[in-house]
């Protein structure tokens, strides 16, 4: 599945750059993340308990960046696995300037398997959709609160 | 924790411990060993597992035990009365509305409940009425025969 | 000569209410679900998540610490069982080790990892969710297209190239024929993967008898002889220590026309823990695991005059076979190439075929069986080419049919089609539609604008599977039939049913052969403990063959019973019928009953003569048939949606002669379904990496009763001399014939505004589409 | 097949249900015809659920000072032949018959089909077309909002956690409206591919009112402002259906799954709108 989208945040790309990175920043946006640990250099490790709804899985995974070109642009690879199925993503964050704020544009394609692939068709793109938006209303939040 | 529930099934009342997730369809099959209804799916798709519940059809699949406690349950084996077949029965019968059987069961209470609601049902709205059970053997055209000979039979 | 007979009721021809239906009306009758056996334990399996990957390590301990769970097993406790056996053979057919469990590696979504032995079903589930697997995840593929290019994910390692076999088939000088065209079409069609979608899952209930050191297996199956023999080798038990039993079987369709690994897992798991097993296929399950149909890209072409005539046809057939080689997986594709000649005069053939493995559920027999696909191929490319020539289908379709007086016919793929009239099929299809009328309307539709479309297929097909030698296991077929001693009548039959109503056309046929009620006849089958060896229900074979087992079986019962007569009588001169022998020259008679009694009784044996009515056949075919028929679809396109509604639908088939026309009825309009699942809504769609994403009945769409439409049938009749009873047999007519003629309505319809093919599934989004650049074009 | 064990608490009264939900942990049952699939298929797995369904006094449809309040414990099938709806409120009766089957409609419920907030059920385009309003209550409060700040996203409506949906109140059809619900059904789910509820009136000659409910086509129901406001005043003619259709997808995200595209999605819905324009319109 192909994701591709963009997201203003309210700071400009240095800050945004580095809030997309931090660990910290990152545990609090991540829907229904309870648990984000730092494994190397670029590299986490985390615990996700999904929630939509009813619809409920928990994910264990990895969080790597890659390819950093501050402040425009790094590479995003997410892997997490759980009992209804597993997700592997990649992704492309490019940030520009927008008036004293960031866009901040998404490019990627996210691979989903077992049950959620299996049973999921008809609402994949939407939930991927929502879950993207969550976080960077997460992460808008946060990055409104003054550092 | 399990739960106590009494029933009525087929006229008959039982009595049953069970647990909250026990689903009507197994708690008829598996514990009180009716097993006219059938499962072909997972998802309220199919049909094949319809009973009557308090005289409306449902989808035993999705539904838990506990949720029928106190209630009155007709499964295809309740059907005929007497040793004499229901209608509907008769006429998937006479009409060659079923092959392999699987989904009788369920496609007959189905024509059942439609029958008592529109007892005089165009083609279409027989259609429309068995949207919820699947069949893969007969293309449905025996099975719309069956309910129109069953309402005629039943001076609908 | 006597003339006191009494003649009793003819069965055979009339439209006779189902024998088996009392049971199945009242929820009555036992599929291997409702079996139920003290101290019963039940089977879950855990399933790769992943289209390809490596096995690192599978934790199991945490399952094993619940008390409900007994055991749990995988690969490594599985080595001396299996592996999953492929009958079919071919040249240089590469066959990938296929263990009951997987090893070191997955190979598809849904490959069976472990089973989890508990004492309820819930437990069983819950435990999958206890077991731990590490996977390193491997790149898959998951198109046969795909899978053949350079640099593909390798399926197997062992095989780089994906190529599980090649098979080349020529007749005729093809080249000259292309090179002496006027017009040669060109085409790719797909024939797209199926889900078959029997409304009962599979499920396996396995029973072991330490004591008497006996399995006992019951399972959704078609086969359940063919079964005992591949499952005991499969185990490593002696044949005659397992029985199969085929208890009530919610629907086949060819999908359990197989051995699957289950089968054996089961046997293996009732004989370690000693207790009866359980083990029911979720409808998630069987969309993964459960063998899928058709599968083909084709690329065609067609070689022809200006004046119709075909002159030759190229295929090349990439065939998805998937990861493994289920029961007859490789054969299928060659019925297609059999069949491409379809029903037209034409020499010039060349088939290439290759068969690829991809990571998905291994392909196999699927009602109709390669041959849709052949049918779906010749049926489009001649459209194709009077469409190229201007000429209408219906005439071209005339002008290429193999002739009345050409039969048996050679055809140029090597079979010897018995009897056909085809072009009285289509004039009867053409009658009953109004087809001249028709394409008035289509006219007057035309101008209006209207989307409107009139399609002919005309098809021929192989059934009655077959002579042996041609087949994979044998083609025959048995039967018993047993007058009991108090004149009632016993049939077993090797046809192990599943719907087809055998239970009443096999009576039918007792019936007219012996005078007796159809209430007093009984058809027992699918146990191999109490039925002798037979071969199964598939291929449209069984009241071809399995019928015919019958009808010898009766006909030395009937020589028999004229002996018994005769003694009985005291005459030498004495015949059988409507139930009575009767002594010519006194007219005194005796009934069948007198003589079961006195049979068995045994007091007064003719000369030579066993005691008892019993008499066995085991028929060999000395062909295939060939039923053939014509189906005309008319259809209108939505303009604005791309929606396909079809206005009409008239089935004309010829399956020789008919014993019961209620239940011919009933299997073309069930084909005729299937096919229109094809033609508009089923498709198995697998990801890039080999996630099945059409995975339950939200997704893929089986026909529902407001999807498919009132079937017009007629009949022609055509008996073949291939078996005395001159039937041909019906059970996938209406799928062969209708995807063709569907898609050949609807491109029929979208014709103005240029389009030339569209692959199945039609669904609405890709006619919009069709139409959309129509538009602009 | 199967789902995963939870605890069963079966209240006999509101309050009781309320007191047990109100810590938020605890998954309210109605029908159970979204979430007993999703349970079996381990996508859902609560704890604890508390069953709704042997509370008295929350099946009803009744008329009361021009509005018609229908409970949250009401059936599909309750609302497609309440002799009430059809005659006052028709659009939301013939709504109910398209939704999912027979046995589906017979224990499916209106509360519990809103609370799930399926992207593509029916009833949220009949009710945005209605301007409906929605009683929700929690221990200790309740509050009625319009619909369409009910729902929020996919699966994701306002209902705060212990809170349920108590009741649904729709109006009182006012004479010389017409309204329709056009649906294209998934052929395998049944589920709204988009569908489109439409609610027209007419004063002097023109459109006064017109409301377009949208189902199916993005990732929640939403009301076609934009096109509404294009219809109203003009004379309704096929031009103008057609004008005011072309708006019912602008500015929107629509959804794509293997059976239709976003582009076709915006489509069909364009083309429903006609067509359920033109029969609300015929009806009115």
């Amino acid at each position: 599945m192909k994701i591709s989208g963009s997201y203003t945040l309210p700071a400009a790309p240095e800050r945004t750059y580095a809030l997309l990175q931090d660990p910290e920043a990152l545990a609090a946006s991540m829907p229904g993340c309870r648990e984000l640990v730092r494994t190397a250099e670029d590299e986490y490790e985390m615990k996700m308990n999904v929630v939509i709804s009813s619809i409920q899985g928990l994910f264990a995974g990895k969080i790597r960046v890659a390819d950093k070109e501050f402040p425009a642009r790094f590479r995003l690879l997410v892997e997490g696995d759980g009992k209804i199925g597993f997700l592997k993503g990649e992704g492309v964050l490019t940030l520009s300037p927008a008036d004293g704020a960031t866009e901040v544009h998404y490019d990627g394609e996210v691979q989903v398997g077992g049950m959620i692939a299996g049973v999921g068709q008809r609402l994949l793109d939407a939930t991927a959709k929502y879950l993207i938006k969550r976080f960077f209303e997460k992460m808008a939040a946060r990055v409104e609160q003054p550092s | 924790m399990t739960h106590a529930i009494t029933v009525t099934i087929n006229g008959k009342p039982y009595a049953h411990q069970v647990e909250p997730r026990l689903l009507l369809i197994h708690y008829l099959r598996d514990v009180v060993g009716l097993t006219g209804p059938h499962i072909g799916c997972e998802t309220s798709i199919c049909g094949a597992c319809t009973v009557m519940v308090d005289g409306k059809a449902v989808k035993a699949c999705t539904m838990f035990a506990v949720q029928a406690d106190g209630r009155q349950i007709l499964t295809i084996e309740g059907l005929a009365t007497d040793g004499r077949y229901d209608p509907v029965q008769e006429a998937f019968w006479n009409e060659h509305a079923l092959q392999c059987g699987f989904c009788t069961p369920g496609m007959i209470l189905a024509a059942k409940q439609l029958l008592e609601r529109n007892p005089n049902p165009t083609e279409e709205e027989i259609r429309h009425g068995l949207e919820g059970n699947l069949c893969r053997c007969t293309g449905y055209q025996h099975i719309v025969n069956a309910v129109r000979a069953a309402a005629a039979r039943m001076g609908g | 000569m006597a003339t006191t007979i009494t003649k009793t009721e003819t069965f055979v021809g009339k439209r006779i209410r189902r024998k088996e239906d009392p049971r199945l009306i009242t929820g009555t009758a036992t599929y291997v679900d409702d079996i139920q056996m003290p101290g019963m334990h039940y089977a879950a399996i855990l399933r790769s998540p992943h289209a390809a990957a490596r096995i690192l390590a599978i934790r199991t301990d945490a399952a094993l610490r619940h008390p409900g769970v007994v055991a749990v097993f995988t690969g490594k406790d599985v080595e001396g069982i299996g592996p999953v056996p492929c009958g079919a053979s071919l040249p240089g057919l590469r066959v990938p080790y296929h263990s009951v469990l997987a090893r070191d590696r997955v190979y598809f979504v849904g490959h069976p990892v472990a089973v989890v032995v508990a004492r309820d079903r819930y437990i069983a589930r819950d435990a999958l969710d206890w077991i731990e697997v590490d996977y390193e995840p491997l790149p898959a593929v998951a198109d046969p297209e795909k899978a053949l290019e350079p640099g593909a994910p390798a399926v197997h390692p062992e095989w780089p190239d994906n190529i599980a076999f090649t098979y080349h088939q020529e007749a005729g000088d093809v080249d000259k024929a292309f090179a002496e065209a006027d017009v040669v079409v060109k085409q790719r069609i797909v024939s797209q993967r199926l889900i078959p979608t029997a409304l009962e899952t599979r499920g396996v209930v396995a029973d072991w008898r330490s004591g008497e050191k006996s399995l006992t297996i019951y399972s959704s199956t078609q086969i359940p002889h063919l079964m005992r023999t591949l499952v005991a080798q499969a185990l490593g038990l002696p044949e005659n220590r397992l029985r199969v039993v085929a208890p009530e079987v919610g629907g086949g369709f060819g999908s359990k026309l197989n051995v699957y690994a289950e089968e054996i897992l089961m046997g293996f798991v009732a004989m370690k823990i000693g207790k009866p097993i359980k083990w029911i296929e979720s409808r998630r399950e069987n969309f993964l695991c459960t063998i899928h149909g058709r599968g083909h890209v084709d690329y065609f072409e067609i070689a022809g005059k200006r004046d119709g005539t075909i002159l030759g046809l190229k295929l090349k057939l990439i065939q998805d076979l998937g990861a493994y080689h289920q029961l007859l997986t490789p054969a299928i594709p060659t019925l297609s190439v059999l069949m491409m000649p379809g029903i037209y005069r034409f020499r010039n053939i060349r088939a290439e075929v290759i068969g690829v493995f991809t990571n998905c559920v291994p392909t196999d027999a699927y009602r109709g069986a390669g041959r849709p696909e052949a049918t779906h191929g010749i049926e489009r490319m001649v459209d194709m080419l009077a469409a190229e020539i201007g000429m209408d289908p219906a005439e071209i379709r005339f002008k290429n049919f193999v002739r009345p007086d050409e039969f048996p016919y050679a055809t140029p793929t090597g079979l010897s089609y018995d009897t056909g009239n085809y072009a009285t099929a289509l004039e009867k299809a053409m009658e009953v539609a109004g087809y001249h009328q028709l394409r008035e309307e289509q006219k007057k539709a035309r101008q209006e604008g209207r989307l409107f479309g009139i399609g002919i297929s005309t098809y021929g097909e192989i059934c009655a599977f077959g002579p042996s030698p041609a087949t994979p296991a044998g083609g025959w077929e048995s039967a018993t039939v047993r007058v009991e001693p108090t004149g009632k009548v016993t049939v077993l039959t090797g046809s192990s049913p599943h719907g087809q109503g055998q239970e009443t056309t096999f009576a039918q046929l007792v019936c007219d052969e012996l005078g007796v009620d159809i209430d007093d006849v009984v058809v027992q089958h699918g146990d191999t403990a109490m039925v002798p060896y037979g071969i199964g229900t598939f291929g449209s074979r069984a009241t071809a063959v399995g019928g015919t087992a019958v009808y010898f079986a009766l006909q030395a019962l009937k020589e028999k019973i004229k002996k018994f007569g005769a003694t009985l009588l005291d005459s030498d001169d004495v015949s059988f019928s409507g139930g009575v022998c009767i002594c010519n020259k006194t007219g005194r008679t005796v009934s069948l009953a007198e003589i079961a009694a006195a049979s068995y009784r045994a007091a007064k044996l003719p000369p030579g003569t066993e005691p008892g009515l019993v008499s066995t056949y085991f028929w060999e075919p000395p062909n295939f048939t060939f039923p053939f028929g014509a189906h005309i679809v008319v259809t209108e396109v939505d303009r604005e949606t791309g929606a396909v509604e079809i206005k009409r639908y008239v089935a004309v088939d010829d399956c020789g002669k008919v014993i019961n026309p209620l239940l011919v009825e009933g299997q073309v309009h069930g084909g005729v379904a299937q096919g229109l699942g094809q033609a508009l809504y089923e498709q198995a769609v697998y990801d890039d990496n080999g996630q099945l994403v059409t995975g339950e009945l939200m997704d893929y769409a089986i026909p529902k009763a407001t999807m498919v439409p009132r079937i017009e049938t007629d009949r022609t009749e055509t008996p073949t001399p291939v078996n005395p009873l001159g039937i041909k047999g019906v059970g996938e007519a209406g799928t062969i014939a209708c995807s063709p003629a569907v898609v050949n309505s609807v491109v029929d319809a979208l014709s103005p505004l240029g389009v030339r093919h569209i692959d199945m599934p039609l669904v609405p989004e890709k006619l919009w589409r069709l139409i959309q650049k129509g538009g602009q074009a | 097949m199967i789902p995963q064990n939870f605890t069963y608490q079966a209240p006999k009264t509101l309050e009781e249900a309320l007191a047990l939900l109100a810590d938020g942990t605890a998954k309210p049952l109605a029908g159970g015809m979204s979430l007993i699939p999703l349970m079996k298929l381990r996508l859902a797995a609560p704890e604890r659920i508390v069953d709704l369904g042997r509370i008295p006094g929350l099946n009803y449809i009744r008329e009361e000072d021009g509005k018609i309040r229908i409970g949250a414990m009401t059936t599909h099938y309750e609302i497609e032949t309440s002799p009430l709806l059809r005659a006052r409120c028709p659009l939301l009766a013939t709504t109910a018959a398209h939704i999912g089957d027979m046995q589906v409609r017979n224990v499916g419920t209106i509360g519990g089909s809103l609370a799930h907030a399926d992207p593509a059920a029916d009833y949220p385009a009949a009710l945005l077309a209605l301007e409906a309003e929605v009683r929700l209550v929690r221990a200790g409060g309740e509050r009625t909002l319009p619909i369409r700040d009910f729902f929020v996203d996919v699966f994701t409506t306002a209902l705060e956690p212990g809170e349920i949906v108590r009741e649904v109140v729709v109006p009182v059809e006012a004479p010389g409206t017409g309204t329709s619900y056009q649906k294209v059904a998934h052929p395998a789910s049944g589920f709204a591919v988009v569908g489109i509820a439409a609610r027209v009136r007419r004063g002097d000659g023109k459109i006064a009112l017109a409301r377009l409910g949208v189902t199916g086509l993005a990732s929640k129901p939403f009301r076609a402002d934009a096109a509404e406001k294009r219809l109203e005043g003009t004379d309704g003619a096929e031009t103008d259906l057609r004008a005011a259709a072309a708006a019912v997808t602008e500015g929107v995200e629509a959804n794509s799954d293997l059976y239709a595209s976003a582009e076709y999605r915006a489509h069909l819905a364009r083309v429903y709108a006609v067509r359920g324009l033109r029969s609300a319109l015929q009806a009115a």
